[in-house]
């Protein structure tokens, strides 16, 4: 494998209110790799989208990415580059498109200058050039009569073309990473499989590097060659999209994936993983799964797991004793369930 | 970055600005600062404001030029006046003027006698929308026999038949062919737009009239006298502060009028000068016997004139070189003053508490006021607020002085308007006591206005008095001005006497002018009745 | 055994526990709640040192048979005394402790940390008990004149800390008493706009429908007119006087609160409560009463914090135009229009009343933005 | 749009119309009398019961309130009382004062205050965020008469008598330009007109412009937080371009309906400030009117006052259309 387009090395992005850093995210490292896709999954508040926002630097106070943290594009640490820097890169070499469509367009300005913009600041494109990259990208997604479209506003689109747009925008400066932020989340199912096609198939036309954000296994399962896992602002587990859904080493992935209604299973009890999300204020000491694990056990609640080096590795003592995994604990641990 | 917006639009605005601060000293102007806007500039359509009448004067001269001299007003021709002579008729009914050959309209067209027969005839036309209709009640007609000789007739001999005939000559070629109401002469386009089109006959031309905001004046070419200032400017400063800022900062040569508190500082000042106007208005306490019983006894009355210091209020508002306590209605400025003029009541505090003991207040409960059978010696007296008026400052002082003897006095101020409907419209005098102020007239005739008959509209005490029944016919009767003025100043001194107002001082407004400004003749008739003769030094 | 250290730690203990008692803040102060602290010290200390000062005309009280001078024993005995009792009882069971109680109560933790707002609560609690004390914190009386040629126009000096104006009259005082009458001109006229703007507001969003369009055609209107002008004109056709400028303040000022409480109202209207509230049978005036006004009242005491400051604007500058309580009662418009005359030779007449309505209505408004964010979590930035 | 524009000003009719029966209402009950003008004791009572007559002061109220909205309809305004002049000439002297000093202080306003409010919130909890603050609080709460005196005492007074204070600092007094403003060329016109325009649109404006400050400073915190927001600063937009272009236009959006509720108290603070600083306005005019009972001058400026702020308010509303692509009037 070529070597990656993006390396984000202990990347910690912390929260500073007056009672004490709010961990957000706590020492994530992945790699992405030039063409593919990477997923991340997650419950919601597992440091997944402040993750993205990081890599673009994007955190506003009182959010700050901490020192020793390191996100590599290609040789460039983007830790250590200026503002003005960065600027060339958003937008240009790394682009993020965002979980709402409709919030995340600029609602008084036309969907043509919005693309346009990006054009005329990374290409300086005169405004007629940028104008025709616009009504190109319109069309390279797929929104009919791209002519017109691109003088209509954001309000005048439905939540599909919406994301188109946003997709569009992301796009128009062919850029070597897209950071997709739960892009399909707010969408109908029917226009979700739309996007994720429009998606699946740009990246390979186009030859990019994409991190899929969501929280949804199953689409995450569709789009991405390699996953990983998120949970209480670190990685809980990774590996080929493959052998994570075939063989989750992490109780919490294997939660996730109970969790996933399948057509097969019919009038199964569906699983949901008890408790809720830890408060990033306080995660839990040691693992940060146990309060909410089936098989933990003193180990877990005193000693936190290290995640190992692998390209398939998982942050969990069952690593080194297998021999506690034993089946039927997701059921006794008796959790909410619901009907299939 | 929207700083650099806003700093580069306010250098921009301070540029542009700082261009009109090169002042160039105004070539030969000078500039008045009045209180308030003229009305329409047509003289049978002036209201009863000062300036209104003072520019009636000088921009429209009459058959007779009058003059304040020597404690009356004297009458003459001179060249602010249409005619070079007059003549009375064997029995004194009739005048015969004679118009000057070089009187003509700023249009060129000469003033004749039609001129003066058409203003005469129109102020009758206009019935109520020129109600001073004194002017011409006596005047059984106006006949021009020839051009430049015009004939008043009236119906008898009296003293004001100068006055009245020598009311200001509107021009009749301009007028003649509109209706005769305000309302149809004011649809004339040199009244509704005054400019250089406005046809007058004074020393001076209106050039520019900003409602509002200014009146230019400039010489009038064909006036027949000399004219030293070619330009006027009337600004209408309505903030007293303002117009004395104006006048130490340079930008106002005159001001007029300063109010009371104003004076002081102004009377200190090098550079500037304080005319008075002569004390002729007079401000006064009515009692109003009908609302408050014990105003209706003339003792009580005097008693309370006695508590009042008048020299004392003079004194603590500094404004003692521009006021005199008073005794009755009859102004010191007048010719007959000196001899017929009475004291006014001394304070003496003491002598009051004295006389309220005598007539049963006495303070029995002890609370500091006045009482009998039980009733509180307690009144509302009202007054109006307004800058500039030496008795809405005094109301607050009486208060206080008559607090001292033992008397309540409740304020209660009235905007002006409603003021005058309650003491002068509303028969019915529904106030206890008020404190009003009244201008003298110029020959005494205000003594029959305010207290007589006993029913008179602006008699609002409804004071009644034997003495003033035969005194006052006979002064109507009299044909003559002196003799006339004898029977008015001897009912001036009844009324002194029976207090039935507590009379409390006679003052003039003052006018302050720049240094700069000479040859100035500013009394108790007029502030600019000889503008066109005023110098500016440099 | 050892009870020696303990006796002395008890003896310690009792003294402080005294000394607590006896100093009102103290407690807070050792319990580290500073601000409590100091603000229940200063204010004993103040009142202390207005009572030494004023020692003569406390005593003058008894004799003098003035109302204004019991109310201001009155207000500097319970000040007292209150700074002694809040010292005491909450020293124990402090407000913070009952976290998760009302929603006021969270709102007031809210507005506690806000200390803008506190100033501003700080100042007006100052302004009032200035105003009520009035009598003791000078030695003149407002609108006694004396002899006024020696005392007329005296600028700003110890003996007269705003100089004296035309009658020579002490300006402090005036300022003192006037804000008397401005305060509670505010105060009644601010209850009046409140009661039926509120009123009117709650009716108009509740019932809708073409009740709701003629109240706000007239909100409409009086809203879309000049408020000066049409104070001035209706003041005209009475005759100015305190209550007359009471109530056309009262009566002209509601629409804004009017609007505002219908907004609340039309969103509260399809709420699950009212319509709960509804579905039970209850009649009208009674939901209204009883579930839509509570629910208001938020935005509605923002309004009237503002609003009280609007008409102390309001009332000066109607005072300006000669339209507002005739003299001589002293408010503040009234001494800044006494002393527009002498501006130039004694500045001091119009400047002090006027820096008085400027820090009031400063205190109004951060109360009032304070409470605005302390109430509506959702402006909190 | 036209449709639009037309059912608004059809809907503001009931408006004006109740504005103006309610001025009639109050100006014909209050005591006083036009007549007092002309009232001297030389005048015979009967003289000006004739007055009162001709006027048709003597007519019973609503046939006087018929007989004037019928002449009001047909356009015509009347005749000043105490003026003798129609009082359309009279307000088409006084209006265009008018607009020309609420105009520059609403620019002012707006200009100062959008300002202030951007640097406010993009620099959020700030010294400069508090010292702005606090001092738009101060200039708020100042009654505009009085800041007016004060500005005049200061800026038109005790300069004039600093040798060293630049000449184009010091201000005049009063009025709207110099008397010999007639030999000005074009640009010195102009700046005499600015230079007396600065005293009373400051005293006019600043207060409003204080409150415009805070209001901005609200919407531009709310704005940022924005998404889109977001997604500009993804794009690779610098900062600057984020407030100014991406955000100030959304932030604007609330702003522009002030510019209707503050017409209103515009014309309110005019009334005031005409007369501190002898402005030939409508304010002045219907003070004077209402002392002196003039109606007929009453009723016109009182309408032309209401009809502004509804002009006013459409304009705001389209403009607000204008701003905002989500909003189409039909």
């Amino acid at each position: 494998m070529s070597e990656a387009v993006l390396r984000i090395e202990n990347l910690r992005t912390y929260f500073h209110s007056t009672d004490g850093p709010v961990r957000a995210v706590d020492g994530v490292s992945f790699e992405l790799r030039p063409g593919e896709t990477l997923g991340i999954v997650g419950e919601s508040g597992c440091g997944k989208s402040i993750t993205c926002l990081s890599v673009l630097r994007l955190i506003d106070p009182p959010g700050r990415i901490e020192p020793g943290s390191a996100i590599w594009l290609r040789d460039r640490n983007l830790m250590n580059e200026p503002e003005a820097a960065l600027r060339q890169v958003r937008g240009n070499q790394v682009s993020m498109i965002f979980q709402e469509p409709l919030s995340s367009l600029n609602p008084v300005w036309t969907i043509g200058e919005q693309i346009a913009e990006a054009v005329r600041l990374h290409r300086k494109a005169g405004s007629a050039e940028a104008r025709a990259r616009a009504v190109e990208m319109l069309r390279l997604v797929g929104i009919p009569d791209p002519e017109q479209s691109v003088n209509s506003y954001p309000h005048q689109f439905s939540g599909g073309m919406r994301q188109r747009a946003m997709i569009a925008m992301a796009l128009a400066c062919d850029p070597a990473v897209l950071l997709a932020d739960e892009p399909t989340t707010a969408l109908d199912v029917t226009i979700q499989a739309q996007i994720l096609e429009l998606l699946a198939n740009l990246q390979r036309t186009l030859g990019m590097a994409m991190i899929f954000v969501s929280h949804d296994l199953g689409v995450i399962a569709e789009i991405a060659d390699r996953v990983i896992v998120m949970y209480a602002g670190q990685v809980v587990e990774r590996g080929t999209t493959d052998e994570l859904f075939r063989d989750p080493k992490h109780p919490y992935t294997e939660g996730l994936l109970r969790s996933i209604p399948r057509v097969t299973q019919k009038l199964r009890r569906l699983a949901v993983i008890p408790g809720s999300v830890p408060s990033p204020r306080s995660w839990p000491p040691a693992c940060r799964f146990h309060p909410r694990c089936p098989y933990a056990w003193e180990r877990c609640r005193s000693e936190a797991p290290p995640l190992a080096a692998h390209e398939r590795a998982g942050r969990c003592w069952l690593d080194s004793e297998p021999e506690r995994r034993v089946a039927g604990a997701w059921d006794a641990l008796g959790g909410r369930e619901a009907q299939a | 970055m929207s700083f650099k917006l806003v700093g580069l639009s306010l250098a921009t605005a301070l540029a542009v600005t700082s261009v009109a601060c090169e002042r160039q000293a105004p070539a030969r102007q000078l500039i008045i600062g009045e209180p308030s806007d003229v009305g329409l500039i047509f003289p049978l359509a002036h209201r009863n404001y000062d300036l209104d009448s003072e520019l009636r004067r000088l921009l429209y001269p009459g058959l007779n030029s009058a003059r304040w001299e020597n404690g009356r007003v004297e009458y003459s021709v001179d060249d602010m006046s249409l005619a070079r002579a007059w003549e009375f008729d064997a029995d004194s009914t009739a005048i015969t003027y004679v118009l000057r050959s070089d009187a003509v309209w700023s249009d060129g067209e000469a003033i004749d006698g039609q001129d003066v027969v058409f203003t005469y005839n129109l102020m009758r036309r206009l019935g109520s929308d020129f109600p001073y209709g004194d002017y011409y009640r006596a005047i059984d007609s106006v006949v021009a026999r020839e051009p430049r000789r015009v004939t008043f007739f009236f119906s008898r001999r009296y003293p004001q038949m100068l006055e009245h005939s020598g009311y200001s000559i509107v021009p009749e070629h301009v007028y003649r062919d509109y209706e005769p109401t305000i309302e149809a002469l004011a649809r004339h386009p040199a009244l509704r737009e005054p400019g250089d089109s406005l046809v007058v006959s004074g020393p001076y031309l209106v050039t520019e009239w900003l409602p509002g905001e200014r009146l230019a004046l400039r010489a009038n070419p064909r006036f027949a006298g000399e004219v030293k200032i070619e330009n006027v400017v009337i600004r209408f400063v309505p903030e007293a502060t303002t117009r004395v800022v104006e006048l130490e900062n340079g930008s106002l040569d005159v001001v007029n009028p300063v109010p009371p508190e104003l004076l002081p500082r102004l009377a200190e000042a090098q550079r500037f000068r304080l005319a008075s106007r002569g004390a002729r208005f007079y401000d006064f306490i009515a009692w109003n016997g009908a609302r408050f019983e014990p105003f209706a006894d003339p003792v009580i009355r005097r008693a309370l004139s006695l508590a009042i210091d008048r020299q004392g209020i003079l004194d603590g508002l500094q404004v003692a070189d521009f006021a005199v306590p008073a005794a009755g209605p009859w102004p010191p400025i007048f010719a007959q003053a000196a001899a017929e003029s009475l004291e006014p009541d001394p304070y003496l505090p003491d002598t009051a508490r004295a006389i309220f003991a005598s007539r049963g207040w006495r303070d029995t409960d002890d609370d500091g006021i006045l009482d009998r059978n039980g009733r509180p010696f307690r009144f509302t007296l009202v007054t109006s607020p307004g800058s500039g008026l030496l008795r809405s400052s005094a109301a607050e002082i009486i208060q206080a002085h008559l607090a001292r003897v033992g008397i309540d006095v409740e304020l209660r101020l009235l905007e002006r308007s409603a003021l005058n409907d309650l003491v002068y419209f509303d028969r019915t005098r529904q106030f206890q006591a008020a404190l009003v102020g009244w201008s003298s007239s110029l020959d005494g005739t205000h003594v029959r206005d305010q207290f007589w008959p006993p029913d008179a509209q602006y008699n609002v005490t409804g004071y009644i008095s034997a003495a003033l029944d035969t005194l006052i016919p006979q002064a109507l009767a009299s044909t003559t001005r002196d003799q006339a003025a004898r029977y008015w100043s001897e009912a001036a001194k009844v009324i002194a006497t029976d207090r039935p107002l507590a009379f409390l001082w006679f003052y003039g407004e003052a006018v302050a002018l720049t240094n700069r400004v000479r040859n100035t003749k500013i009394d108790t008739y007029s502030v600019y009745q000889n503008l066109h003769q005023w110098t500016l030094q440099p | 055994m050892n009870d020696m250290p303990e006796r002395s730690g008890e003896i310690r203990h009792r003294a402080l526990r005294l000394l607590m008692a006896l100093i009102p803040g103290l407690a807070h102060l050792r319990q580290g709640h500073t601000h409590a602290g100091l603000s229940l010290l200063g204010l004993a200390l103040s009142m202390i040192t207005v009572s030494i000062f004023a020692n003569e005309r406390i005593q003058a009280t008894f004799t003098a048979g003035r109302l204004d001078y019991w109310v201001a024993l009155l207000t500097l005995a319970v000040t007292l005394g209150l700074t002694w009792v809040v010292s005491g009882v909450s020293s124990r069971h402090r407000l913070d402790a009952r976290v998760g109680g009302s929603q006021w109560a969270i709102a007031w933790l809210g507005f506690k940390q806000n200390r803008v707002a506190m100033l501003g609560l700080y100042l007006m609690i100052a302004l009032y008990l200035a105003t009520l004390l009035g009598p003791f914190l000078t030695g003149y009386e407002p609108s006694v004149i004396g002899d006024i040629a020696a005392t007329r126009h005296l600028p700003p000096s110890v003996e007269h800390l705003m100089g004296t104006d035309k009658f020579g009259r002490d300006v402090f005082t005036r300022v003192l008493y006037g804000a008397r009458i401005s305060l509670s001109i505010g105060f009644i006229a601010v209850t009046i706009s409140i009661t039926l703007g509120t009123a009117i507001g709650a009716v108009s969003g509740y019932f809708g429908g073409a009740v709701d369009t003629v109240l706000m055609r007239l909100v409409d209107t009086l809203i879309s007119f000049p408020r000066l002008v049409l104070l001035i004109t209706v003041i005209a056709l009475f005759e100015p006087s305190l209550l007359i400028v009471i109530v056309v303040l009262g009566f002209t000022l509601w629409p804004s609160t009017a609007r505002i409480v219908r907004g609340e109202v039309l969103s509260l209207r399809e709420r699950e409560f009212i319509l709960a509230a509804r579905a039970l049978g209850l009649n009208s005036p009674r939901i209204i009463l009883r579930h839509i006004v509570p629910n208001v009242l938020g935005p509605v005491i923002v309004a009237a914090t503002l609003g009280l400051g609007n008409i102390i604007l309001i009332e000066a500058g109607l005072s300006y135009l000669g339209f507002s309580v005739p003299l001589p009662t002293p408010t503040w418009g009234n001494i800044i229009n006494d002393g527009r005359e002498a501006m130039l030779q004694a500045w001091w007449v119009t400047t002090f009343p006027g820096l008085a309505i400027v820090i009031t209505v400063v205190a109004f408004n951060l109360v009032g933005d304070g409470l605005r964010d302390a109430l509506d979590p959702r402006l909190r930035t | 749009m036209t449709s639009y524009v037309a059912r608004r000003l059809l809907q503001a009719v009931p408006l004006l119309f109740g504005v103006l029966t309610l001025v009639f209402i109050f100006m014909h009950v209050a005591p006083g009398d036009p007549t007092a003008l002309y009232m001297r004791p030389d005048v015979d009572p009967a003289v000006l019961e004739q007055m009162r007559r001709n006027w048709g002061l003597d007519q019973p109220l609503y046939i006087q309130y018929f007989r004037w909205i019928a002449s009001f309809l047909t356009g015509d305004f009347g005749f000043s009382l105490t003026q003798n002049r129609p009082v359309s000439d009279i307000l088409l002297e006084r209006v265009p004062n008018t607009l020309i000093l609420s105009g520059t202080s609403l620019l002012l306003i707006f200009a100062i205050g959008i300002a202030i409010g951007i640097v406010q919130a993009v620099r959020q909890y700030s010294t400069m965020d508090n010292v702005l603050t606090v001092g738009a609080l101060f200039i708020y709460s100042m009654p505009s008469f009085w800041l007016g005196l004060m500005l005049i005492l200061i800026f038109a007074y005790k300069v004039h008598q600093l040798d060293w204070w630049p000449e184009f600092l010091k201000f005049p007094a009063s009025g709207v330009t110099s008397t010999n403003y007639d030999l000005f060329g074009a640009g010195q016109k102009l700046g005499d007109r600015i230079r007396h325009l600065v005293l009373p649109s400051i005293a006019l404006g600043v207060s409003s412009a204080a409150s415009v400050a805070r209001y901005m400073r609200s919407s531009m915190l709310e704005v940022i937080r924005q998404d889109y927001i977001r997604t500009a600063r993804a794009k690779g937009v610098p900062e600057r371009s984020v407030i100014l272009k991406h955000a100030l236009k959304n932030a604007l959006l609330p702003i522009i309906t002030l510019l209707g509720l503050y017409l209103p108290f515009l014309f309110s603070g005019a009334v005031l400030v005409e007369y501190v600083f002898s402005w030939p306005g409508m304010g002045r005019t219907i003070v004077d009117a209402i002392y002196q009972r003039d109606y007929p001058t009453v009723m016109a400026t009182s309408f032309i006052f209401a009809a502004l702020v509804v002009v006013a308010n459409l304009i705001a509303d389209i403009l607000y259309a204008l701003v905002d692509p989500r909003i189409r009037y039909e």
